[in-house]
C-alpha cells in the first residue's frame, strides 16, 4: 500500500486533479503542433513553440517559465542565473539567460540580415515608402487596444503583431509587457503564416482587376528612372553601415535589432573574406537561437497566462494590425496613382507589410493570375524588405516612448 | 484612460511620422551612395581572397577550377562552393 | 542504514515497476498510433516543402550528383561537400 | 638569486612537492586518453574527459572544478557566474553555468533524439519490453550500494551506470550526487565502450548455442504480427508526441531528458520544414555539447575526489550495474519463451541494456557466429532504442524519490 | 509643438549636442571597416571590431560597454549576468559574460588548435628556438612603456601585443588592464594585417641579399639532420599532450591559453574518431566567438576611452614591439650562423613573430624575389607556430607577476 | 616608478628565459617523442574507424554520387544530403 501511494505522488495526477487546466493547454500545444506540422505554418517557429507549450504544461515537470516577480529580489536586485536554474529547472535558465535579457531576437536578426538581400530594394528605392505605410496597423491598433483597457505597455506589445516580423514582435515584447510573449509570438508567427490567406483576401476587398494589371516592367519602360547602379557590390557594402548609423540618430531604441541585422547584412555582402562569420550567423548561430526562443517563448504560456480574456483580445486585435497594414500600404499606392503618370501596382504596397519573402511570392501570385506575364516579385520585395526596417523602427518608438 | 488615449493618439501621430521620415531616408540614404559609388568607384575591384584551397591539399588549381566549374555549370552560376572540408 | 536498505528494497519494486508500466505504454501508444494512423491518414500525403535545391537552382538530381562526384574525384575522396549556398 | 626565486615561484614546482597527488592524476588523464585514442573507446566523450582530467590536475593552472560549497553562499544563495569566473577561472564558470544546472545533458539528449530512428521499435513493439528488464541492474545495485554504505543519493548515482546511458548518468549524478560526477561519467561511459566485450561475455554465460540460433525473421514468418504501418511518416511524428506526454504523467521527473530527446526526433521526422532545427541540434549544438560537457566532466576530477576508496565502489559496481542489467533482459526472454510459441532470440533481450547502436552491432555479429543467415539487427535495436526510454525513466524515478 | 518635442526627445540629436565625441569614433569605426573590407586587414576580426565601435558609439543605443566599476558592488561582488542584461543592454551581457570572464580567447584558441599542423615544426624542431628570440618586442617595449608611465599593468597590456597573436593580446589585457581592451586588441590586429608592409621593412634594414639567398634545403642536403619520423600521425598526437603537461609545470597560467589550444590540435590530429570534435571547434564554436569577440571588443571603444593619450601610446609602442620581435628572431639568427656550418636564412627568425600563417607566406615571397628557387615556406611555418607557444608563454609570465 | 623600471627588467632577464626554457624543452619533448615512437611504434596502424561511408558500403566517388541522385530522385528533389563524412 505505502509503495503504491509513493508510486502515486511520485507521478503528476495529483496535480492534475487540483488543476486540470494544463490538460486544455496541452491541446492548444498539440494544435500548435498541428498547424506548424500539417498545415506547414512557420514550421521553424511553431514546431518549436508548440512543443515548449507541452513542455510547460506537464504537470511536476517543471519546464514553464515562472513569472518575471518570481525572480525580483527588489531594490532592483534579481536572482542570478544559477539560482535561477537551480530554483525553476532549465526552461527558465534558458528564458532568464536569453529571452529575459532581450539578447536572441539581435541574434535572430544578425542572421535574417545574413540572409536579406537589399538588391531589390536598392533597384527600386521609391518603392520603399510603402513599407512605411505599411505600419499604420501598429499604430491604428494601438489606439484600439488602449480604448479596449490593455494597458499602454501591453498595447505596445499587441500592435507590433502588426508588423509582421517575429523577432521584432518578440523583442518589443520582452521590453513592454513580457507576460503576454507566448500569446503575442504564437498571434505574430501565425499571422505571418497566414500571409497567404491574409493577403488575397485584402486585395480582393480594396482593389479592382484593373489595378491589379498594372505591370511594373512596362511602366519602368514608360517612364524610365534614371539610376544605374555600376557597382553593386560597393553600394551593398556602403548601404548597411550608413544606413545603421543614420537611423540610429533617429531612433536609437531601433540599434539593438536593426544594428544587428545590418551587421549580419554587411558581412554577407562582403563576401569571401568574412565567410566564416555570415555563415556562422545564418547557420548554427540562427537555427540554435531560433530552437531555443521556440521552447522559452512557448514555456512561457502556462494555463495561467494564457487561459486570460488578453489572450483573445491579442488574437482578434493582432488580426487587425495585420489586415490595416495591407489595407495601408495599398491605399498609399492608390494615393500615389492618383497624381502620378507612372503607375504602381497596389500589390507593391500590400506587401509593405513585411513578413519577407512569403508577402512577395503571394503576391506575385495575385499578379500572374491577373495577367500570366505579371511579374511583380522584384518590385514587392523592394516594399516587402523596407517593411521589416519600417516595423523595427515602429518598435524602437514605441519602446521609446512606453518603455 | 483618457490620458491614455491622447498617448496613443500621439503616438500614431509620432510613430507613422518617425516611420516615414526613416523610408524617406532610406531613400535618400540609398540614392545618395549609388551616387556615390557611380563617380568614385564605379567599377568593382578584384579581390585578393585569403586562399582556401592550399590549406585543403588541393596543389593545383586546375582542380579546384574543375570543381568550382563544376559547380557553376550545373547550378547556371547560382551555387557557390562555401567550403570543401579536406579529412 | 537498515532505513536506507528499506528505501532501497522499495525502489527496487518502484523502479522495475514504473520502468515496466512505461514500456507496457510505449507498446500501447505505438500500437494506438499504428491503428488509428492506419485508419484515419493511411497514406503519406504530398508535403510542399520549401525546396533546398530548387532555391539553388539545381533543378535536375544529375546535375547535384554531378556536383558531388566532381568533388569527390577531384579531391581524391578526401572532400566533403558541406553545404552549397546560393549566391 | 632573487630572479631565480621568482622564477621557481611562478612554476608549479613548490606546488608538487607539497602535494604530488596530481602527478597520479595526470596519468590517470593519459589512460584515459589512450582508452579513447587507442582504443578507440567512446573517443567522443573519453577524449575531451581525459584532456579535462589533465587540465584540472596541472598544479597551479585553476583549472579544476571547485566543490558545490565553495559557491554556495548560505541561505539559499550562490554566487552569480561572473563572479565564479573571476574567483575560480573559465573550467568552473562553464562548469557550474552549462552541467551544474543540468543543462548541457538534455541538449545532448535533444540531438541524440535527432540522429534516433524509431521505426525499427515501432516495427517490432513488442520487444520494447525487454529494455524494461534490462534496468535490473540499476536498481538491485542501488541495493547493494546502500549496503555497502554509499548514501542513498550516491548509491543512486552510481546504479544509473547500470542505465548504459551517459548523458542520463551525467544529469542524474548532477542532481543526486555531483561530488561523484567525473568517476561515474568515466565508468559509464568506459563500459559502454567495453559493450562489445560485456555482452559477449555475458551471452556466453546465460545463453545456450540453440537460443541463439533462433531465427527471428522464421518466427515473424511462422507466426506473423497483425500490425502492419501504412503510413510511417505520420506514425513516426505522433509517436514522440503522444509518448512524451504520457510519459510525463507518470514520472515528470523524466522530461528534461526524455522531453528533449523526444523533441529532437520530432524536429528529425517532421523532414524538410525543419531540417534547420534537425541540423542545428544534432550538429554544432551536440558537438560544442559533447566538448563542453567533456571538458568539464574530467576536470571535476581533481585529485581529492579521485583517489577515494568511493571511486573503486563506482568502477566495481558500475560494472555489476551493467551486467545485470544485460542479464536482466536476458533472462526476461528466457522466461517469455517458456510461454510463448513464437520464440525470441535473448540476444534481443541483452541489448535492452541500450548503449545505441553499439550494443544491438555486437549482438548481431554473434547472431551470425552461431548462424550466418540470421540477422537479428533490427530486432535488436527495437530492444536498444527502448533502453534509451528504460533508463530516463528510471533515471526519473531515482531523482523523484532521492532527489 | 508637444509631439515635435517628444519626437525631438526620442532621437539621438541631444546628446550629440551635449557631447560630439562620439562622432569621431563612429569615424574611427568607419575607417576601421574601411581597412578590415577595402584593405582586407584581418576583415574577420576588424569589420566586426569596427561594427562594434560603431554601435557603442551611437548615442542613445546603449550598446557600448560599460567600465568594470559600474558593475563592481564592493567587497568582492558584482552585478549578476542577468542584472548587467536588464540594466546596461545585450552588449554588456556579452561582454561579461563571454569576454570580461577570459572564456572566448581560449575558446577561439582551441579552434586555432584545430587548425594548426605541428608537421612542419616537429620535422624543423632546432628552428623552434626562434620563436622564442621573437619574444623580445615583448619584453623590451614592457620596459619603454613602464618608463614612459604606463603602469605595470597596463605596460604588460601594451607589450604582449609584440607577441603578433591576437587571442593571446586580448586574454592578457582582459586580466591585466581591461580599460584598454579596445585600443590594443585594434592595435594587435592592425599590425597583424600589416605583417606584409612590417616584416619586408625590418629585414631589409637588417638582412644582406647574401643572407636571403641562403637556401634551407640545401643546407639540409650538405647537414643532413639524423631524424626521420617514421609514424607521424603518432607524434603528432602524443605532442599536445606532453607538450601541455610540461609546459604547464614550468608557466601554469599559460595554461588556459595553451591548454585549449593543444586540445583543438589533440581532437584534430586524432582525426575520424573525434570527427565532430574538431569540426564543431574549428567551424561554429570559433565562428561564433569571433562574431562576439569582434563586436564586443570593438564595443569596449567608447569615447572617453579611446580619446586618450594612453591610445596614441599603444599605437606606436605596439609597432615598435612587433618591429622589435622581428629584429629579435632576425639576429638570433644571425648570432647562430656566427657559430654553425650549417647556415639559417634569417627570414625564419623573421617569422618566430608568429601571426601565422601570414608571416610565412610573406617570408616565403621575400625568399624568392631573390632566387626564385628558394622556397622556405615550411622552414618558416617551424618558427612561426613556435611564436605563437612563445607568446602564449610570455603572456603567462606577464599574468604571473602582474597580475 | 624607479621600482616598476627594476621590475620591467626583471621581467625582461625572466621573460625571454622562460620563453627560451619553454622552447627549448619544446624541441626537448619534440625529439624524445619522436624517438620513441620511430622505436616503438615506426609504423601506422590501421585504425578500425567508424567509417560513416563504408558503414554505408560507399566505397567511390561514383557510388556517392549515385547515393545523392538516388536521394534526389526517390524524394523528388525534397530530399538533399547535408553531408556525407567520408574518412
Ligand atoms: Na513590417
Ligand atoms: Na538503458
Ligand atoms: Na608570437
Amino acid at each position: 500500500m505505502d509503495i503504491l501511494r509513493k508510486l502515486y505522488d511520485m507521478t503528476a495526477f495529483s496535480n492534475l486533479l487540483e488543476n486540470p487546466a494544463p490538460l486544455l493547454m496541452l491541446f492548444v500545444g498539440v494544435v500548435l503542433l498541428y498547424l506548424g506540422i500539417k498545415k506547414q505554418y512557420e514550421p521553424l517557429l511553431l514546431v518549436p513553440i508548440g512543443f515548449g507549450v507541452i513542455l510547460a504544461n506537464l504537470p511536476g515537470a517543471g519546464m514553464g517559465i515562472v513569472p518575471g516577480e518570481f525572480i525580483e529580489l527588489g531594490d532592483h536586485k534579481y536572482m542570478n542565473l544559477f539560482e535561477i536554474a537551480h530554483e525553476y529547472g532549465i526552461m527558465n535558465f534558458l528564458y532568464y539567460s536569453l529571452i529575459k535579457t532581450g539578447l536572441l531576437p539581435p541574434i535572430i536578426f544578425m542572421g535574417v540580415g545574413a540572409l536579406t538581400d537589399f538588391g531589390p530594394m536598392l533597384r527600386n528605392l521609391k518603392l520603399s515608402l510603402f513599407g512605411a505605410a505599411a505600419q499604420l496597423g501598429i499604430f491604428s491598433v494601438l489606439l484600439v487596444a488602449i480604448a479596449a483597457g490593455f494597458s499602454p505597455k501591453e498595447a505596445g506589445s499587441l500592435a507590433i503583431i502588426g508588423g509582421a516580423d517575429g523577432p521584432t514582435a518578440i523583442y518589443t515584447t520582452i521590453i513592454l509587457a513580457p507576460h503576454l510573449l507566448g500569446p503575442i509570438a504564437i498571434a505574430a508567427y501565425s499571422y505571418m503564416a497566414l500571409v497567404p490567406v491574409i493577403i488575397p483576401f485584402m486585395v480582393k476587398l480594396t482593389c479592382s482587376s484593373k489595378e491589379l494589371k498594372i505591370n511594373m516592367k512596362e511602366q519602368d519602360k514608360l517612364y524610365p528612372s534614371k539610376n544605374v547602379i555600376k557597382n553593386i557590390k560597393a553600394v551593398k557594402i556602403a548601404f548597411p553601415i550608413v544606413l545603421g548609423i543614420v537611423i540610429a540618430f533617429f531612433v536609437p531604441s531601433s540599434v539593438p535589432l536593426l544594428g544587428m541585422l545590418l551587421f549580419g547584412n554587411l558581412v554577407k555582402e562582403i563576401g569571401a573574406n568574412t565567410l566564416r562569420l555570415s555563415d556562422a550567423a545564418s547557420g548554427p548561430i540562427m537555427n540554435a537561437a531560433t530552437i531555443f526562443l521556440g521552447l522559452t517563448v512557448g514555456a512561457t504560456m502556462t494555463s495561467d497566462v494564457f487561459l486570460d480574456f488578453k489572450t483573445i483580445g491579442i488574437i482578434v486585435g493582432g488580426f487587425f494590425a495585420f489586415a490595416i497594414s495591407v489595407i495601408g500600404g495599398i491605399f498609399l499606392v492608390k494615393g500615389y496613382n492618383m497624381f502620378s503618370k507612372k503607375k504602381i501596382n497596389p500589390l507593391i504596397g500590400a506587401t509593405g507589410l513585411s513578413a519577407v519573402p512569403m508577402a512577395s511570392r503571394v503576391a506575385n501570385e495575385i499578379a500572374l493570375k491577373y495577367d500570366t506575364k505579371n511579374h511583380v516579385l522584384q518590385y514587392c520585395m523592394a516594399s516587402n524588405i523596407s517593411g521589416v526596417i519600417g516595423s523595427a523602427v515602429a518598435a524602437g518608438v514605441l519602446i521609446s516612448f512606453l518603455g | 484612460m483618457s490620458e491614455n488615449f491622447e498617448l496613443a493618439l500621439q503616438l500614431l501621430g509620432i510613430g507613422m511620422g518617425t516611420v516615414f521620415i526613416i523610408l524617406f531616408l532610406v531613400i535618400l540614404i540609398g540614392n545618395t551612395i549609388i551616387k556615390f559609388v557611380n563617380r568614385f568607384i564605379p567599377e568593382a575591384q578584384k579581390v585578393i581572397r585569403q586562399n582556401v584551397t592550399s590549406v585543403l591539399g588541393i596543389t593545383s588549381p586546375e582542380k579546384m577550377a574543375a570543381i568550382v566549374s563544376a559547380v557553376q555549370i550545373v547550378t547556371g552560376g547560382k551555387g557557390k562552393v562555401t567550403s570543401i572540408n579536406k579529412e
